[in-house]
């Protein structure tokens, strides 16, 4: 069942399917909405990449992260430093007893900038922490645990564990972290400042290109010898073993890509909205993230995009008409997801929407050729 | 996409309310107002006779439990505004968003309310991460948000005012207190792991010691913990004359119900426990016989026996029934909308630069804690007040500072 | 008496205790090149075990496997595979919602590595190589239909396949013709036959029709022991092994 | 630290840590044994345990109002009552939950471990609607709150000493109940080999029921042993989500002694580094260090060494 479902993405629908994503993403959205909605679109877009990364290590990989929360903040605190450090040159800060240090290193009494924000006084570096960042800690995290196969459930409940104490870490550090508020007040990226709405388009428009090239990174390692070598990981993890595959190596890579998409978007997401906190890292957040994927399909990397999309749109509308509704909606659709629905929106389009086009498109062709 | 500017979820109560206001003559409101454009040049939603604000706390999520209390007097405020001829003879009409206990959603909802429904001013937040993540926000789209809670300090936005304490004039006056009616000498700080508490144990830590008094231990636990032996064990072995905590939310419960049963009777006072964080909301969950002694340390209780605190106790329980208490926060709450009043009508304009103009020297004669006034930095002028907790979870008012304590978010010495 | 060098595969002493209990308990084996074992015994008389041993899905108490002179009990599963040894499982395993030539081409030979997967072309020599294997395997035809779509025998092949396609140089079957009609068993001796030309082949087998058609030489294991071990003949009339078969 | 103090005082210290550790211990053993089961023995990962475990505490709270509006002369005696009562409430919910839920996905353990946090979300915010977004006051009886004064500095909780006399008695019960009795074997037996089980004439679907709702039912109980120590809010069962899965899976999620040696461990060494080292530093130390272990011998504390 599932490989026809494979199959039946063949090339030229992943094209058509790319052509119409970047159509909604890069002109059906931002004509459609001012810059409020699009901005929240494409904060609603970061948790994307997180979806997408999913859907390359649980989907195809079997692996399910419940940490990925972890790799998110990585990203989204690296960009975050970068931009408060701008945001508070000494001229900023004169009012403080130490001018040039973010405020709430001041608050904290710290004297001079910890070691470790350094290196993000530059921006090359930023982008580079991004990165490898997430990589070197995935690789960590996968090494130890692929290596003496630890899988599935056990993985799962370690990678919770790693983003609560994560979490517990960066509100406790507040000197170094800005505790439980997080690291806010960001104004400029190497002095464009980011919260003019013209600002917020372009950073839209980045975000998206951003997260269609992920999108092909994704497609190309999906339909890569790698890609089969997941799915057959999945089905007889021995076979592939006796093989002459060291599937712990496979793991850990898959591992690390997902844990560079959530980064990135993570770094996006900090840009957007303006601030990064720790409420994005711990656990809830973490379960939410395998959610837009589940709900988008976990074998789709379309879905994934659409998934988040669709649940964080959700989550916007009705807590804004019936808060007390949105827990039940969040619940059902998991059950729901598990349940009715295991291969989500994609599978649902796979099994209704697209016959039903295929029959169309064929009818036409018959007409033609009856002329 | 939702668009109109009707209160999002009116309640049946409001909705007789409403209709009742309704009844008032449209031309008695018209004589005493000006006309929409001239009292609002910056595109506010504000109509001939309705100008409409937001209330922006978490109805969900975890800080659900501490922000009802916030939103209901806020509401309260509102309804009685209404009920006395609006602001500028237009009646109040607000829009409620839910943040949700997610700081990213305050911000989000926040921008909503300046941006689309470009409501005159935001009442709400609770927690200073939604305020932190709100505050950027704000000063971009140049609202004015009414913000209730006692908090760490170190703040003072041009688009914030500060109707709860900031943390010098909630600490110095209580551990004055301890000092000369107690006779304390030996202080333990206990506090949840996040930037209030730690603010404000440095701040009591420093003005112990320009006392010459003494800190024996510093505890953080993680928000949300509940296993409190250890630590109570530190502080038998440290035999400290007080335990100053600011353990906040499901903590306080196991704090308290542990601290009992390891034999500290709060009633002895040995150590007496003083409180920056359990106010009369708190008490409801953790149980008046578990705190039955313990002295807190804010500027309101309910039990204040001033006629305008009778009134307003009085009307609070006609309108959100009679078995809910009032805590200092909500009480704070309920200013926001007064003083906002206030401000609007002195400046004769809606215009945030106007009222922002208007704001300090603000009073508020019929303020339930007693008269307050806006300060320049933004804050409140108020009064310190010790309260000694009661088996049925109110407070006695055992101590009042004589003068109101001036506000000092940036204290000099203290950081 | 032997000479060492003639062995493909000598294990001497080799010992495996789960908590005490010996699954096998000091066994030594010498297997010849484009030599057909077979390894026959009892339920839990540790065959399976053996063979895991071997291709280092578990991992001896004690005692030495050496490949071409090569000790295999320190190295990692994918590197025993890269030195020359496959092996098929009991239950075809195979990769359900691959096809036939997906799961083949899996099994070549090359991009075996991370980076090598990723950039891995299916250029002219993988579609040959799995050409000729699928034809050797009775599946040409089967080439683009998804395995889960494949009887049960033919599941058994395409796993053979996959290990033909890495040309080891012994190749280790656990019950290859378990499941299969009478011929379908005949083709798999045959193809058994065929692919014995180059290498040597261990096998674990109960049928003893299938056992007689093909061994050069029979092991038989009890309790984790060798028991008795030669030709056929001579292990069937062996009293020990009938004692054992027949006692119980 | 100690230098100002007389020997008699530290020995008094000390012995009230190790006190405190083995309610810690009792605690993390009680939120455990539910999961054990279900966890251990059934494979299933049950996110919504806490949420369980909050409805165990929910129903002692309206066991106590109903006793102290009812009956108040036996309001001193309600918490037992309160105590079967939750076993009851959440051993049917769990057997709802297993019917309507679990039982559909046997073979994929992912799978439970997202429907049961959906669950989890509905139960919390069920909680909301109905108790209200603010913790509930669960009033105790005056004689569970005080201490036995054992010596001057030496005090002991009375609370403690019944979470530890209960989570005793549970823990022996279940011990027992797995062991001994019919019921018990059955469920080990369909944990061992459901088709073997099957075919010898057990009621595989109604024994898979009732040991979820058996790990349900403890579950409750913790709960309402627990509104000694803790909070009641609708929130409150995520609290104890992360703790609790670490224990289960430190000790090896097939054994109910490493359960108990895993809690015994976790707990000492959260109390000792607690009073030794701040309260937040002690907590991500214990976690990190049970992580550590846990990669570097993944079977947990005590497993058998099976054949694969």
């Amino acid at each position: 069942m599932l490989q026809t479902k494979l199959r039946s993405l063949a090339p030229k629908n992943d094209v058509v399917s790319f052509l119409i994503l970047a159509a909604i993403l890069l002109v059906a959205l931002p004509i459609l909405f001012d810059i409020f909605r699009l901005n929240l679109i494409g904060k609603y877009l970061t948790f994307a990449f997180v979806a997408l990364g999913l859907v390359l290590s649980w989907g195809l990989g079997g692996i399910l992260s419940l940490g990925q929360g972890i790799f998110f903040g990585l990203g989204g605190y690296a960009m975050a430093m970068f931009l408060k450090l701008e945001a508070s040159s000494p001229e900023n800060t004169a009012i403080q007893s130490t001018p040039g240090i973010p405020d709430f290193m001041d608050w904290n009494q710290l004297t001079e900038l910890p070691w470790f924000w350094e290196p993000f006084h530059s921006f090359g570096f930023t982008l580079f922490a991004i990165i490898a960042l997430p990589t070197v800690f995935a690789y960590i995290i996968g090494a130890a645990m692929f290596k003496r196969r630890v899988g599935g459930v056990y993985f799962a409940i370690i990678t919770q564990a790693i983003a609560a104490i994560l979490t517990i870490l960066i509100i406790g550090q507040q000197g170094f972290t800005g505790g439980v508020n997080g690291i806010t007040d960001l104004r400029t990226l190497l002095g464009w400042d980011i919260r003019t709405d013209s600002a917020k388009y372009i950073l839209y428009f980045i975000n998206v290109i951003l997260l269609l090239a992920t999108l092909v990174v994704a497609q190309y390692i999906r339909k890569s010898k790698l890609g089969r070598l997941l799915v057959a990981m999945r089905d007889s993890e021995d076979r592939v073993r006796f093989s002459g595959y060291d599937v712990s190596n496979f793991k850990i890579f898959i591992f690390c890509i997902a844990g560079i998409f959530s980064s990135i978007g993570g770094a996006m997401f900090t840009l957007q909205v303006g601030f990064m906190s720790p409420s994005l890292i711990g656990i809830v957040p973490s379960i939410e993230m395998v959610i837009f994927a589940a709900v988008g399909g976990n074998l789709s990397i379309f879905g994934a995009i659409y998934g988040a999309l669709i649940v964080n749109w959700a989550k916007t509308i009705l807590s804004e008409s019936y808060p007390e509704l949105w827990l039940f909606a969040m619940g059902a659709m998991f059950i729901a997801v598990v349940l009715a629905f295991p291969k989500g929106l994609a599978g649902i389009y796979e099994s209704y929407v697209q016959p039903w086009v295929d029959k169309k498109l064929k009818a036409i062709q018959d007409k033609k050729a009856k002329k | 996409m939702k668009k109109t500017i009707s209160p999002s979820r009116p309640g049946t109560t409001r909705r007789t309310l409403l209709k009742g206001l309704a009844a008032i003559p449209a031309a008695m409101l018209l004589a005493t107002s000006a006309y929409a454009s001239d009292v609002n040049s910056t595109g506010l939603a504000v109509t001939d006779d309705t100008v409409t604000v937001g209330i922006l706390h978490s109805a969900t999520g975890t800080m659900a439990i501490s922000e009802t209390g916030s939103i209901q007097a806020e509401k309260l405020a509102i309804e009685q505004i209404n009920a006395s001829g609006g602001v500028l003879g237009r009646q109040i009409k607000y829009i409620q968003e839910d943040g949700a206990s997610d700081w990213p959603t305050f911000a989000e909802k926040a921008k909503k309310l300046l941006v689309k429904d470009k409501v005159a001013a935001i009442m709400g937040c609770w927690t200073s991460a939604s305020r932190k993540a709100v505050l950027p926000v704000m000063e971009q789209y140049n609202g004015m948000l009414f913000y209730p809670t006692f908090y760490e300090g170190l703040e003072q936005s041009p688009n914030v005012i500060y109707t709860g304490q900031e943390a010098t004039q909630q600490i110095l006056k209580g551990i004055d207190w301890a000092k000369k009616t107690k006779g304390a000498k030996k202080f333990f700080l206990l506090g949840s792991d996040y930037i209030w508490p730690r603010t404000s144990n440095k701040i009591a830590r420093k003005h112990i010691e320009k006392l010459g008094l003494k800190v024996v231990g510093e505890e953080y636990y993680p928000l949300g913990h509940t296993q409190f032996n250890s630590v109570i064990n530190k502080i038998k072995l440290k035999r400290p004359d007080v335990i100053f905590t600011t353990v906040v939310g499901g903590s306080n419960v196991a704090f308290y119900k542990q601290l009992n049963a390891a034999g500290i009777d709060l009633t002895k006072e040995k150590p007496l426990v003083l409180t920056l964080s359990v106010t009369e909301d708190e008490i409801l969950g953790i149980g008046g016989e578990n705190v039955e002694g313990l002295y807190a340390s804010m500027k309101y209780f309910q039990s204040l026996p001033n006629d305008n605190n009778q009134a307003f106790v009085k009307a609070f329980k006609k309108r959100w029934g009679d078995d809910i208490v009032i805590g200092d926060v909500t009480q704070a709450a309920y200013l926001g909308p007064w003083l906002w009043k206030a401000a609007v009508e002195k400046a004769g304009s809606f215009d945030i630069d106007k009222i922002r103009k208007t704001l300090p020297g603000i009073e508020l004669t019929t303020a339930p804690e007693g008269y307050v006034k806006v300060h320049p930095n933004h804050h409140l002028w108020s009064k310190s007040r010790i309260g000694h907790a009661k088996k049925d979870g109110q407070f006695d008012v055992v101590y009042e500072s004589k003068e109101l304590i001036e506000p000092n978010p940036f204290p000099k010495g203290y950081q | 008496m032997y000479q060492q060098k003639d062995f493909v595969l000598t294990i001497e002493g080799l010992t495996v205790s789960f908590d005490g209990f010996k699954a096998v308990n000091d066994v030594s084996l010498y297997i010849e090149e484009q030599e057909i074992r077979v390894i026959i015994g009892p339920n839990g008389a540790g065959k399976t075990t053996v063979l895991d041993l071997i291709c280092g899905r578990t991992s001896a108490t004690a005692g030495s496997i050496k490949f071409k002179g090569k000790e295999l009990t320190k190295l990692k599963e994918h590197e025993i595979v890269h030195a020359g040894v496959g092996r098929k499982f009991q239950n075809p395993s195979i990769y359900e919602d691959l096809t036939v030539f997906e799961n083949l081409e899996l099994s070549y030979p090359k991009g075996k590595k991370v980076w090598g997967a990723l950039t891995f072309r299916r250029d002219q020599d993988v579609i040959d190589k799995v050409n000729e294997i699928a034809q050797m395997i009775f599946l040409q035809e089967k080439l683009n239909s998804p395995a889960n779509l494949l009887s049960h025998g033919q599941k058994q092949w395409l796993e053979i396949g996959m290990l033909l396609i890495q040309d080891p140089e012994l190749l280790m079957l656990d019950e290859p013709v378990a499941g299969m009609s009478v011929s379908e068993r005949k083709q798999t001796a045959e193809l058994l036959q065929r692919i014995t030309k180059d290498r040597s082949v261990l096998v674990i087998e109960h049928d003893m029709h299938f056992v007689e058609e093909i061994a050069d030489r029979v092991t038989v294991l009890h309790q984790g022991q060798v028991l008795s071990e030669g030709s056929m003949d001579k292990v069937q009339n062996d009293p020990k092994v009938i004692e054992v078969y027949l006692g119980h | 630290m100690f230098a100002d103090y007389t020997w008699a005082e530290l020995g008094s210290i000390f012995a009230m840590q190790g006190f405190s550790g083995l309610i810690l211990f009792s605690v993390l053993l009680l939120m455990a044994l539910g999961l054990a089961i279900i966890f251990g023995q059934m494979g299933v990962i049950n996110m919504a345990h806490g949420e369980f475990m909050i409805l165990g505490a929910y129903i002692t709270y309206l066991t106590s109002n109903l006793f102290s509006t009812y009956i108040p002369e036996l309001f001193g005696a309600y918490f037992f009552i309160a105590i079967i009562f939750a076993f009851i409430g959440t051993f049917l919910l769990g057997a709802l939950v297993e019917w309507s839920l679990i039982r559909h996905l046997y073979k994929r353990p992912l799978d439970t471990l997202l429907a049961t946090w959906g669950l989890s979300l509905i139960l919390q915010q069920l909680y909301r609607t109905v108790f209200g977004p603010r913790e509930v006051g669960v009033t105790l009886p005056d004689w569970m709150m005080g201490s036995f004064q054992v010596s001057e500095m030496i005090e002991v909780p009375v609370n403690g000493m019944i979470v530890m006399v209960i989570t005793l008695f549970i823990t022996v019960g279940v011990f027992l109940f797995l062991q001994k009795s019919r019921k018990g074997k059955q469920s080990r037996a369909v944990v061992q080999n459901r088709a073997m089980a099957g075919a010898v004439g057990i009621d595989t679907a109604r024994v898979d029921r009732f040991t979820f709702a058996l790990g349900c039912g403890i579950a409750g109980i913790a709960g309402a042993t627990f509104t000694m120590i803790g909070s009641t809010g609708p929130t409150s069962g995520q609290l104890y989500i992360v703790d609790t899965f670490l224990v289960v899976v430190f000790g090896g999620a097939a054994s109910l002694l490493g359960t108990i040696a895993s809690a015994f461990s976790i707990s000492q060494a959260q109390s000792i580094m607690e009073f030794f080292l701040s309260g937040s530093m002690a907590k991500v130390l214990t976690l990190l260090t049970v992580i550590v272990i846990l990669m570097l011998r993944p079977q947990g504390l005590f497993s058998l060494k099976v054949r694969r």
